[in-house]
């Protein structure tokens, strides 16, 4: 076996490679499951930017927390929510995260972390800086990572959480995942700037961009990031140039994008792809272990699909359970 | 000439003509041109659910994309209209208001009384509205009654393509904040609809039905659940129900409706928001207030429940109130009649 | 013990034991400390009106003065109570909502329900709520109406100084995001509170007088006003009437309210915030609903005006509902009793 | 006459004294009459910041605008806005701006383009963003002026504004008026960054510090920047750093202050005491002048507090005015 170039052990390699497959194959079979009808509402893949959920999350354990957004699933599966509950929590069944409750943009499981995908934009990062304040006053070492897009960067929320994290030296790190569209509205109608890195400095904190499609590259600059926010460091700004391979959710025709950007991305950006690469041609696995780990989440997904169609709705009865005002 | 639209098409359709009219109208929202400068901008979305698609092709930069900043654009066309001009700013989902309520109920709703009359603000919010898309608790409220409570803001929540129509050109020639509040479940309805521009005045509810035995007072899609409940007690209980269309929540058209109550007896409202502090309670409370000797029965009210609007499509579909919970309404109030 | 404490001390009082008894009890709010690391530390202002002082030299670091980012702080306060702290935020006027109003009413109030039971979020908003400060339209408002329409809050209201400490030991001890109202015209009233901690559970009404005529009920700086009017009935017209002060608004104790709406067969409800939507509504509709058998007579509604809050003392004084209207009101429901 | 090294006419330089002067006054003798209990409500005094307004304002004709804050009675006289009617209305009288229902926090006049004192932080960004897209759609060539404190910089509103208007170019100018404390809060526990002009540069706009106790510093950054809004160069912003003289309202009683802070200010920051000095030393007028100047305005604030006190309150029925639903 060759030296392991990567800051990472082969397990971990591995690991990794397995969660972004997870969400690929994930979001992929929602397309065409949705294309079906079969999913009630609307979904928002994340499938092209495995590499910025999966390179920062491998830095986290349960004590640490996250703050999603209305794109979460990959998130949380990175976060290590079962994939069984969020297939069938999408699908609206009894058995999914928040039975059945809160769907897809609400998908949540606070023993894991996950502080909740979220319908308002912005909304995670005033609470991901309550996580990270609760960690501060615990002394438990506690990290929170909220994420956010390049259209959401500019909700006021936002701005005055990373004001509020670097006023009080929070451990709290902002992702910003900038795939150049805020639905169909190209970023450059979002802001004046070229990159929302320059914004860390006028609010207290470093910044840097990475190339999000690039799982090493999210790997090492959120790692960084990470240890000096866990040692007491402060908040950073971490800017995922990346890449979504759908429309904004289901059903759009993506007229605003130019022809051929999919197909494009899909050709020279595809994280698994270059991951995949970059490791056999260190020589620390084959394409055989690779293929292995594709068919396993392929059963994985199969299954979580197949449960959620068969699992029951959600009693009526249910309807007025879970606020505790009882009417 | 009418022709049959839809409630979408009638909204686009005002705002067209409104823009054509008037120089001074503007329109800011998200993704309301949806896709300026692209590739693709002469398909350009007109907004997530479409409804300002074409209006860019005509009236091009006077359609601005915002950024994802609620508070600064919609705070921007409130101080656009206290500078004279008649700005129309779009809220995706009455949800988000949450985001940028400062800039509604303590800006705008409050210049002209707080500046002692010397302002005007003639800004329109259009905001979608209502359950039924399988959105969740964040993109499903009606929150009409939060607007309703606030002196000094129009809320207005039409049924069909014809009031949608009226309503907006007057919203937009009104010299007062206006909220819009369109269902998104009923942006496929179709009506007759003239072609030419008109305006329908706030404060004068629709009676959309006649009837002798019951009010029915709603607002919005329950408008729709009221007259099936009223088609189905006409046939099978011989109760004839009026069925009243508030359009306007606020000013709200007293008159007709409690000269209806007064016909009838008795008063059912149907509101698709929460229980407490509803406009059900608010209606079902005035009339106990100002026409209670009218009333043969206890007024009911028929409203969500109090609960976040659940994902799950075998939740939802029993969250927004039916037709038959309104029929089960009626009944209890011509089951009880007053000993009287 | 009891002794006579000011309702600004009873809170103080909650918050000092609170913090003491449970290490995860934090309080968070602009100028909560007020002066922290300045020379006059130990003098700092402890709130804008001193609610919190002292508390920071007992307690040191546990009270953070924040930003002035309510949406970031009172969301961290959020945040941190789904992460298993009992954070109380402070959110100086309630009329500031508008800049944070998501984070309660779609975040915390939500994730129980939408996260299908499996989140409690154990925060306390405690904020300023009223009138009569001559402090104008942005800095004067109830909104009561508001919070309790949203499911998922608990909306509190005391109107003295025991019910101000044992209602807010009892909301940092609930496990649901609870919304403390605090009068700021009640801050000076004193009356006899003891020294021990102690709880006052939510959903219980309290009669502070008892009466057969008419029951009027109220909360807040009005529950005040309704008493006044009371002794005046009771002297000048023998009209015994009943004060209901609710207490706790969300959930709210229909029983005694209702109950003693049976006896009396008469109601008046008294509310400090606008008439639409209001709660005011609230309770006149649901008795009307609910026990329309039992009323004699309409149940009056008495609200402030359906007007931003006026500056001027000559207009603000005639703004809050009165005694005299409240008599007022009482008359109507006397004058005309049911011709049964 | 000697030359006038200065950037203004001797006309336009007495015209700014008497501006400051009379910000000066009317604000010492709101002190006055507050303490004697006749004044409703709170008042923020501006005094001690008078060259901020007043250096930004010199540079405004009626087609601009500006926003205010609580602490807003500097700016609206520097604006024009008539000296009685913000008296009468501060005394809650029916000759006031606002007829006595605004009160000190809510002056305004839109005929003279100020629009509104404000109570809500941050709120007057996001509304002065509209009035300068009005004025591009108009092509008046206007440009809105913002002010907000060191505190309410830090409000969503204020930032979401910010990059509002460089996403759209608009003619807006960013006033912080950093004074040190947001209520008794020192700026260092409102946030992560020494000073808040880094973060013009974030939003992608030029930003610029000044001494706000300098008349001519303010004067000649505000026209610099104005200049170039106005010529379709986008917003900027400018921090003036000044000292408030008084406590946060009325009533205060500063503990949170440096012993001597106040006393110092006064002694050698005074922006009235430094202009008078210049313009003297520079041979352009002297003391004369400049006292019958202040005998002026000092006329002019006791002839605006008597009728202040002499006009009739509100009649009853106004309650119910100037709000559409008649109810
Ligand atoms: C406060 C708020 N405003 C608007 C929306 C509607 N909305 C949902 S997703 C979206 C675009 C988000 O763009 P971005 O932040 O770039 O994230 P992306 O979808 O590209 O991952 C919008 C406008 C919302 N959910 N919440
Ligand atoms: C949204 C909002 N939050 C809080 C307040 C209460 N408040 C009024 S003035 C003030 C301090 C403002 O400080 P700063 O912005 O520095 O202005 P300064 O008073 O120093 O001029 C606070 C907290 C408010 N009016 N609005
Ligand atoms: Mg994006
Ligand atoms: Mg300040």
């Amino acid at each position: 076996m060759s030296d392991n170039p990567f800051p990472l052990s082969l397990e971990d390699l591995m690991r990794a490679y397995r969660t972004m497959r997870t969400i690929r194959d994930f979001e992929e079979r929602l397309h065409i499951e949705f294309a079906k009808g079969d999913i009630p509402g609307f979904v928002h893949l994340y499938a092209g930017e495995e590499a910025v959920a999966t390179g920062v999350q491998m830095h986290l354990t349960d004590i640490d927390r996250i703050a999603s957004t209305h794109r979460g699933h990959g998130h949380c599966i990175a976060k290590g929510v079962d994939v069984h509950e969020m297939m069938a929590e999408i699908y609206g069944k009894a058995t999914g995260s928040c039975r059945g409750k809160g769907g897809s943009m609400h998908i949540a499981d606070l023993s894991k972390g996950m502080m909740g995908a979220n319908g308002i934009l912005g909304a995670g990062a005033p609470l991901i800086c309550g996580a990270a304040l609760a960690s501060k006053f615990r002394g438990d070492r506690g990290v929170g990572i909220t994420y956010f897009g390049d259209g959401a960067a500019n909700q006021g929320t936002v701005l005055e959480s990373m004001n509020l994290a670097a006023a009080w030296d929070l451990p709290v790190v902002f992702v910003v995942e900038n795939n150049g569209y805020a639905e169909s509205t190209s970023v450059e109608f979002a802001t004046g700037v070229d990159s929302y890195v320059d914004r860390a400095s006028g609010f207290g904190m470093p910044g840097v961009t990475v190339d999000g499609m690039d799982f090493f590259a999210v790997y090492e600059a959120a790692g960084e990031i990470i240890r000096r926010a866990r040692d007491g460091g402060g908040p950073a700004l971490l800017e995922c140039s990346v890449a979504r391979f759908y429309g904004h959710f289901e059903g759009d025709a993506q007229t605003y994008k130019a022809k051929g950007e999919n197909e494009y991305n899909r050709e020279n950006r595809d994280c698994l792809k270059s991951f995949r690469k970059r490791v056999c041609d260190a020589g620390l696995a084959t394409d055989r272990d690779f293929d292995q780990i594709d068919l396993e989440v392929a059963r994985l997904i199969d299954d979580a699909v197949a449960s959620a169609k068969a699992a029951p709705l959600p009693k009526p009865s249910e309807l007025l359970t879970d606020v505790y005002v009882s009417y | 000439m009418t022709r049959k639209i839809s409630y979408k098409t009638a909204i686009n359709e005002a705002l067209d003509q409104e823009m054509t009219r008037d120089p001074s109208v503007i329109l800011l929202g998200e993704d309301i041109v949806g896709g300026a400068g692209a590739p693709g901008e002469a398909d350009a979305w007109g907004g997530v659910l479409g409804v300002t698609k074409g209006l860019y092709a005509k009236h091009g930069d006077r359609l601005l994309d915002t950024p994802l900043s609620e508070s600064a654009y919609v705070g921007a066309a409130i101080g656009a209209a206290a500078c004279g001009m008649r700005p129309v700013a779009e809220l995706m989902f009455i949800d988000f208001m949450g985001v940028c309520f400062d800039q509604i109920f303590n800006q705008a709703a409050k210049f002209r009384y707080m500046f002692g009359g010397k302002a005007k603000t003639p800004v329109v919010i259009r905001t979608m509205v209502g359950a039924g898309f399988r959105a969740a608790a964040q993109h499903s409220q009606m929150l009409t009654p939060i607007f309703t409570h606030i002196p000094g803001l129009k809320v207005i929540c039409p049924s069909n393509a014809y009031d949608a129509k009226g309503l907006l050109i007057q919203s937009i020639r009104d010299d007062d904040p206006v909220i819009f509040c369109e269902h998104k479940n009923l942006y496929g309805s179709e009506c007759a609809v003239p072609t030419e521009s008109y305006t329908i005045p706030f404060g004068e509810a629709n009676i959309v039905r006649e009837g002798k035995d019951v009010t029915i007072v709603s607002y919005g899609l329950t408008v729709h659940r009221a007259l099936d409940a009223a088609e189905s007690l006409a046939r099978k209980d011989r109760i004839e129900a009026e069925v009243i269309d508030l359009r306007t929540l606020s000013p709200i058209d007293w008159d007709t409706v409690m000269e209806s109550v007064e016909k009838t007896g008795r008063l059912v409202v149907v509101d698709e928001a929460h229980p407490r502090c509803s406009l059900a309670c608010d209606i079902a409370a005035y009339a106990a207030q100002h026409v209670f000797e009218a009333l043969k029965a206890a007024p009911q009210m028929v409203t969500a429940p109090h609960t976040p609007t659940p994902f799950s499509p075998s939740l939802e579909d029993i969250y927004i109130p039916s037709a038959d919970a309104i029929v089960a309404a009626v009944g209890k109030t011509i089951a009880r009649v007053k000993a009287a």
